[in-house]
C-alpha cells in the first residue's frame, strides 16, 4: 500500500476543505464591510450636492479596511490558484468595486480604472495568481455604478439640483459606448448590458424634462422682459 | 478480427464526417462572430451623431453589407461541402450561424431601406456573383433569423431614443415590429423554436410601445412641433 | 412582411407539413412489421437450437414485405432531403436492421453487412440522397444484435446448449474490436456502444461458468487430451 | 472613454475565447492517442499472459508520444490558469492514466504512483500551475485500472490461466484498502469508489470458484490414486 | 396468455388512439381559427378607437365559424369523458374565449359572460358530460383579456385617445375585485392572477400620467371649474 | 360586477373543494390498507414456500375491507366525473391491485383478471362513470407483481427453493408477450414496461444458475436419464 | 425494529399529524379574514382621503376578529414547538400585519411597531413559545406595506391629492433605511427587500414629476404675482 | 432616519440570530465529518483480518462509539444554544449533523449488539452523564439517520464477503435490513424525506440480496459445510 502513498493523497484531498473554509470567513466579513458602505451610500439620494463630501469621507475608511480582507485572501489561496476559488468572493467584490467607483465618480466626476480599483481596495499587482479584480467583476461594478446614477438623476431634480442630469448623462452615455465596444459573451454581463439601456433612457428623460422646462420658463421670462 | 475489413469502412466514413462536421461548426461559429460583430457595428454608427439621419443610416447599412461580405467568403469556402444530401447532415451545425447571419443582414436590411429583408433576397445574398447558391436557404433558418431582428429593432429603438428624429423612429420601428410579431405568429405553430423566440418579440415589442408612450406623453405638455422639441434637446444634451 | 413572401413561405410550410404526414403513416406501417418480428423473436430465448429454423422462416416474409414501405419511402422525401426526415424511421429501421442481423447470425453465423441488410429490406443503392440505412442507423441495429446475444448465451446454457456462448463470445468480441476502431461523438451511439461492456461482461462470465465446470465439448476433449 | 481603456479590456476577454479553441484542438489530439491504447489494451482479455509482452510493447510508443501533447499544453495554458482550464482535458488525462497504470501493473505487477504516472505521460513538475495530474484525476485512473482487472480475472480463467486471479485480488485489494483511507466527499469519485465493491466481489468470486476445483480436483486425483 | 385477454385490452387501448387521434384534428382546426383571430385583433393596438368596428366585424364571422368545431369535438367524446380530454383543447379554448371577450368589451364596454361566451362560440348546455367550457378555461380567458388591454391602455394614449386608459381602468379593477373574491388554487389560474397585479398597475400609472399632465376631458374641465 | 357573477362561479369553484377534501380521506384510509398488505407481503421473500398459505390468509381479510373504500369513493364521485379525479387513488389502487395479483399467482399460480381484480376490491361493474380500475392502472399493478417476482425468484433460491424461478419464469413470459402485443403509448406505462426487459433478465439469469449446477429436479432428473 | 419503538414513533406521528389537521383549520380561517381586509384595502386606490376614514373604520372590527385565531393558535401548538410549526400560519399572518399597518399608516400617519402589531391582532406576550409575530413575518408585512404604497403614490396623484406622494417617499425612505441597517440572510426576506428599491424609485419619480410640475406652477403663480 | 430605534432592535435579533445560526450550522458539519470519519474507520477495522468474529466486531463497536464522545462534547457545547423553543428554530442547521451521527452511532450499535438501536438509547447518547439531554431527539430526524444506515450495512455485508463467516452474516445482514425496510415503509407517509431513503434501501436490500443469493447458488454445487468452505477460501485468500 506505500505505493499509493495515502497520507499524502489525503493530505493534499484534506487542505482543500480547510482553505475553503477560511475564505468562506473572510469573504463574510468583506461583506459585512460592503454592506455597511453600501448603507451609507443610499443616502446619496437624499442628500443635496454640496453635502456629498463629509458622507463621501465617511465610505473612504471602510473602503481602506479592506485592505486586511484582500490580504488576508491573498494569503490564504495558494500559488496559482485563483480561477479556482474565485467564484467565491466575486458577488462581494463586485460591489466593494461598485462603491469606490461611485466615491470616485462623485468626488472627481471621473471613472475609476480597473488598476484604480485595485489600489482603493488594497489588491496588489504581485498576488495576480491568487487575488485580483477579475475583468468581468469590473465590469459588472461598473454596471452597478450606472444602475445607481439613474435613480440619482432622478432624485437630483426632486433636491432642486437640475445640472447633475446632464453631468450624469455624459458620464453614462461615455460608459454606454465603452461596453458597446466590448465582445461580450452571452451571459450575465451581457444581460446586464443589455438592461442599462433602460437606465440610459430614464435619465434622457430626465435631462429632456429638465430642458424643456427651463425652456418654457425663459420663454415666460423672455415674454415678461 | 475478422470484421476488420467492415468496419474499416465506417472508421473512413465517420472520420471523414467527424471533421467535415468539426470544420462546419468551426465555419458557422466564425460567422456567428462575424455577425455579432456587425450587429454591435451597425449599433455603433447608428448611435454616433449626424447630421442628415437618412443619410447616416444607409451608410450604417452599407458599411455592414459589406462587413457581411466575410461571410459570404466562408460560405464560399464550405460550398463543396454542403453539396447534395450534405447540406441536410450537416444542417444542424450550419444552422445557428446562419441564423445570426440573416439577423445581421436583415438589421442592415432594414437600416437601409426600412423594410423587412424577403426570401429572395437572403437566397441571393447567400449565392455567389454568378447568382448560384452556395446552398438552399431552408425557411427555417430565414424565420428564425428574422425573429431574432425584433430583439435588435428594440435596441435600436431605445438607445436612439435622445438622437435627433429618434423619437419619429421609435414610433417607425414599433409599427414595424408589431406587423412582424403579427406575420410570424402565423408560422409559429410549424417551425420549432419560433414560438420561444416569438415571446421574446412580444416583450421586445412591449419595451418599444412603452418607449414611445412614453414619448408622447411627455411631448403632450408643450404645444411645440416635435421638431423643435427635437433641437431643443439636441441643445441641451451637447452642451 | 412582404405579402407574397408570406404565401410562399407558407405554401412551402405546409407542403412540408404534409409530406410530414405521409411519411409517418409509413413509418407507423414498417413499425407494425417491426413489432411483429421483435415479437416472434423473443420466442429464440425458449427454443432449443435444433427447432429454430422454422422459428426464422417465418421472419423472413415479414422482412420481404418491408419492401413495400422502403419503396414508398423511397418516392415521398423530396431528392437530397434524406438526412433531413430521417429522424422520423431511424427507430424503427435500426430495429429492422437488428431484425435481419439476428436472423442472419443464427442462420449461417456470420455478420449481416451493410449492403446485405439494404438488400434484405429491399433499398435501392439509387435512393441514397433520399432513403437508405445510414451508418449510425445500422451500428445501432449491431448494439441490439449483441444485447439479444448476451440474452441468449445465458438461455442457450438453460436450454443444455453449452456450444453457443462460446460461439456467441466470439463473435460479439470481433464485433465489439470493430466498433473500438470507430472514433463515435458523444451521443446515443457511444452510450449505447459504452454499455455493450456489460453484455461482453455478461457473456464473458457464461464462457467462464462453463469453461470453469468444462461442460463444452471442446473444453471436455481439450482436458481429456 | 479613456479611462475605460476599451482596447486592453477587449483583448483580456478574446484571449480567452482562443486560448480555449487551441486547448480543444490538443485535447482532441489527446483523446484520438487514448482511443488508440484503450482499443489496443482490450485485447488483453483474449491474450494468453506469455503473450503479453509484445502486446504491451505496442502500447509503449503511444503513451511517450503523450509527451508532445502535454508539453503543447503546458505551453497553452498561462501562467497560474491550471484551475481554470482543468475541466477540459480531465477526462482524456484519466483515460491516459489508467492506460499507464495498466502497462504498469502488466508489467511489473505494481501500483503505479502520481508521479510515475507524470513521468510516463510527460508531464514536468515545474508545469504545477499549467498542466498536472490533479490528485482526483490519479484516483479516477485508478479506478478504471481495477474495473478492467476484474474482468481480466473472469477472462484469464477462461484461457486457463488460474494464478492471474489471486494476483489481481491481491492487487485489488490493496489499492481498496488505500481508497478506504482517503477522505473522500459525496462526488462522482466517491460513486466509483462504491462501485468498486462490486468488482472486488467480482474477483474473489473467481478466486473461490478457482480454489474449489482445484480442491475437489486434487481430493478427485487423491481418491483415484 | 387467456388470462391477460390481450385483445379485449388492446380494443379498450385503441378506442383511446383514435378518438385522440381525431380530437388532435378538430383542435388543430379550432386553432388556426383561433390564430387568425387573435393576429387580427394584435392591429388594435395601432387602430384608431373610431375605426375599431370594422376591424371587430372581421372577427366575427370567425367567431361563428367555431360553431362547427364545437358541434364536432362534442360529438367526438363518448359520454362522461369531458375531464379525460378536455386538456387536449383547453389552450385553444382559452384563446377562443379571450378573442370573444375582447370583442365584447371592444364593442359594448361590458364583461362577457361564461354563459355568452358559450354560446357565441356555439357550445349547448345538454353536452356538458362531453364539451363545455369549463370555469377555469373561462377565467384563463378573463386574465388574458386583461393582459392584452393593458397593453392597449398604453397604446391608445400613444394614438392620442386619452380617455380609453381610464375606461380600461375602471372595467380592469371590476374584473380584479372578482377574481380576489374567487377561491383559488395554488395553482396556474392563481400564479396568472397574481400576475394581473402587474397589469393594473401598468394601466394605474398611465392613468396617472394623463391626469398628471391633465389631458384627459374629465380632469380638464375639473381643472376648468 | 355581476357580469362576472363571483357567487355562481365561487359555487362551482368550492365544490371542487370540498369533493376533493373528502376523496382524499377515503384514498389516504385505502393507502393505509395498501401499505399494511406490502408491509406483509413483503415476507414472501423470507418466507420458505410451504408455509405461504397462512401469510397469504392474513392478507385476505384486507383485501375485503377495500370494499368499503370502493363503495365510499364511487357514492363521491358526481356522476361522469370519474375521469377528473381518477389520478387521486391512481397510486393506490395500482398498489391494490398489485396486492390482490401477487396473493393470486402465490395462491393458484394463474394471472389475475381486470374483472377479477374488480371484484376482489369489491368494484361495481355499474360504477364505470365514477369508480372503477382503469385499464392501465390495472397493467401497472402487474408491472409491479413482475417487479417483486423477479426479486422473488432470487430469494427463493436463497430458501432452497429451486423450483419457484422456473415457474416465475414461465409466468412472466407470458406477461412480458402479452405486453409486448399491447400498443402502448410512449407514457410511464411503456417506461415501466420497457423496464420489465430487466427484470425478465434477471430471473433468466436465476434459472441459469440453477440449471448449470444441476439443481432443480427438473435438470437432475434429465441428468439422470 | 424494536416493537415498542414502532408503536411509540407511531403515536408520536400521529399526535403531529392531528395538531397540524388542526391548525390547518385555523389559518383557513385566518385566510379567509384576511382575504376579507385585503379585500376592502384594495379600494385605497380609489378613494379619496378624505373619505378614507369608513373605509378604515370597516377593516378594524375584522382585525379584533383575529384575537380568537389567535387564541386557538395558541393552545393548539405544543410548549417550545413555535418554531416547529410557523411555516403553517406564516403567509396569512404577514398579511394580517400588512393590513394592520396599512390601517395604521393611514390613520395615523405613524409606523406599526412589532409590540402593536401584536396587540392589534390579540397575539399575547406570554404565549412567545407557542404563537407570536416573528421578527421575520414582521418585516414581511412592511414590506407588502411598501408594495402598497407605492402604487398608492401613483393613485393619489390621480385622485389630485399631490400631497400624499411626498409623505409616502419620507415614510418609505425612513423604512428603507431600517432595513439596510439589517444583515439579512440570502432568502425570500432579503429577494423581497431587493425588490423595493423598485417601489422606491416608482415613489421617487411620483415625487419628481409633482416637483417638477410645482416648479412650474411656483414660477407661474411667481410670475402672476 | 426617524425609525432607527425599532430596527436596531431587529438587528441585534437578527445579527444574534444569524450569529448563532452559523456555529451551529458550523457545529453540524464538525459533526457530519466526526460521523463519516467514525463510518470508515468502522468499516476498516470490520475489514481487518481477525480471528475471533465476535470480539472484533465488539471491539468495533467500542472503538466506534469512543470516537463518536466527540460529538457528545460538541453537543454538550452547544446545548445552551438550543435550549426552550430555540431548538425549533434552528431545527434545519442541526439536524443534518445529527441524522449522520444517529447513522454512525446505530452502526456502531449493530456491529456490537446485532439489533437496531432503540429510540431511547439514541436519546440516551444524547444526554449529559446525568442523563440530561442535550436536547430533545426528534423521531424524523431518529428515523431518516436510521434510514442511512441500511447503505452502510450493505457496503459492510459485500464487502466484508470473503472474510471468515462473511457469508453467513451477509445473510443476516439481509434478513435485518429487510425488516428495516418493512418497518420504515410504515412511517414513510409522515416523515418527509424518508420515502426517497425508502428507495436507496430497496436498492441496498436488492445487492444484499443478490450477493445472498450468489453465495448460496455457489456452495450449492459442494456438499461441504459452510465452516470447511470458509476455510479453503480464507488459505487461498491469505495465500
Ligand atoms: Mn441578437
Ligand atoms: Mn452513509
Amino acid at each position: 500500500m506505500d505505493a499509493m502513498d495515502v497520507d499524502y493523497l489525503n493530505e493534499l484531498l484534506e487542505q482543500d476543505v480547510e482553505i475553503r473554509e477560511k475564505i468562506k470567513q473572510q469573504v463574510s466579513d468583506l461583506d459585512k464591510k460592503v454592506r455597511v458602505m453600501v448603507g451609507i451610500l443610499i443616502k446619496i439620494h437624499s442628500t443635496p450636492t454640496d453635502t456629498l463630501p463629509p458622507l463621501l469621507d465617511s465610505v473612504r475608511p471602510i473602503l481602506r479596511s479592506c485592505h486586511d480582507t484582500s490580504a488576508a485572501l491573498a494569503s490564504l489561496v495558494p500559488p496559482n490558484q485563483f480561477w479556482r476559488w474565485k467564484e467565491m468572493w466575486s458577488n462581494s467584490l463586485r460591489t466593494a468595486v461598485y462603491s469606490a467607483a461611485l466615491v470616485e465618480y462623485l468626488s472627481s466626476g471621473s471613472l475609476i480604472t480597473l488598476s484604480q480599483a485595485s489600489e482603493v481596495l488594497g489588491i496588489k499587482e504581485e498576488w495576480a495568481d491568487r487575488f485580483s479584480i477579475a475583468v468581468e467583476d469590473y465590469l459588472h461594478g461598473l454596471i452597478s455604478l450606472v444602475n445607481e446614477l439613474s435613480r440619482l438623476a432622478v432624485n437630483a431634480v426632486t433636491l432642486g439640483d437640475y445640472e447633475a442630469p446632464l453631468r450624469i448623462s455624459v458620464f453614462v452615455k461615455d460608459i454606454f459606448a465603452g461596453f458597446s465596444m466590448l465582445n461580450l459573451k452571452n451571459d450575465t454581463l451581457r444581460r446586464r448590458f443589455d438592461s442599462l439601456k433602460y437606465d440610459l433612457k430614464k435619465i434622457e428623460e430626465v435631462v429632456y424634462d429638465v430642458s424643456l422646462r427651463k425652456l418654457t420658463d425663459s420663454t415666460k421670462s423672455a415674454v415678461r422682459k | 478480427m475478422s470484421f476488420q475489413p467492415i468496419f474499416s469502412q465506417f472508421q473512413l466514413e465517420l472520420d471523414d464526417h467527424n471533421d467535415r462536421r468539426e470544420r462546419l461548426i468551426k465555419a458557422s461559429r466564425d460567422v456567428t462572430n462575424l455577425s455579432k460583430k456587425v450587429i454591435f457595428l451597425l449599433h455603433r454608427i447608428v448611435n454616433e451623431d449626424a447630421q442628415d439621419y437618412r443619410a447616416h443610416s444607409k451608410h450604417a447599412c452599407e458599411r455592414g453589407i459589406e462587413k457581411l461580405r466575410e461571410v459570404r467568403d466562408i460560405y464560399a469556402a464550405i460550398k463543396p461541402e454542403v453539396q447534395g444530401d450534405s447540406f441536410w447532415h450537416h444542417h444542424h451545425s450550419i444552422s445557428p450561424g446562419l441564423q445570426e447571419y440573416i439577423e445581421a443582414l436583415s438589421f442592415a436590411h432594414y437600416l437601409g431601406h426600412g423594410t423587412l429583408i424577403t426570401f429572395n433576397q437572403v437566397q441571393a445574398a447567400l449565392s455567389d456573383d454568378l447568382g448560384a447558391p452556395y446552398f438552399p436557404l431552408p425557411k427555417e433558418d430565414y424565420l428564425l433569423g428574422l425573429s431574432d431582428l425584433t430583439g435588435e429593432l428594440m435596441r435600436f429603438a431605445i438607445s436612439g431614443f435622445s438622437r435627433k428624429g429618434g423619437r419619429a423612429r421609435a414610433v417607425q420601428v414599433c409599427n414595424f415590429v408589431r406587423d412582424c410579431k403579427s406575420d410570424f405568429d402565423r408560422f409559429a405553430p410549424f417551425v420549432k423554436g419560433l414560438r420561444k423566440k416569438q415571446v421574446v418579440t412580444s416583450q421586445s415589442l412591449e419595451k418599444i410601445e412603452h418607449a414611445v408612450y412614453a414619448i408622447v406623453v411627455r411631448t403632450s405638455e408643450y404645444d411645440l412641433p416635435q421638431e423643435i422639441l427635437d433641437d431643443i434637446i439636441g441643445q441641451s444634451m451637447s452642451s
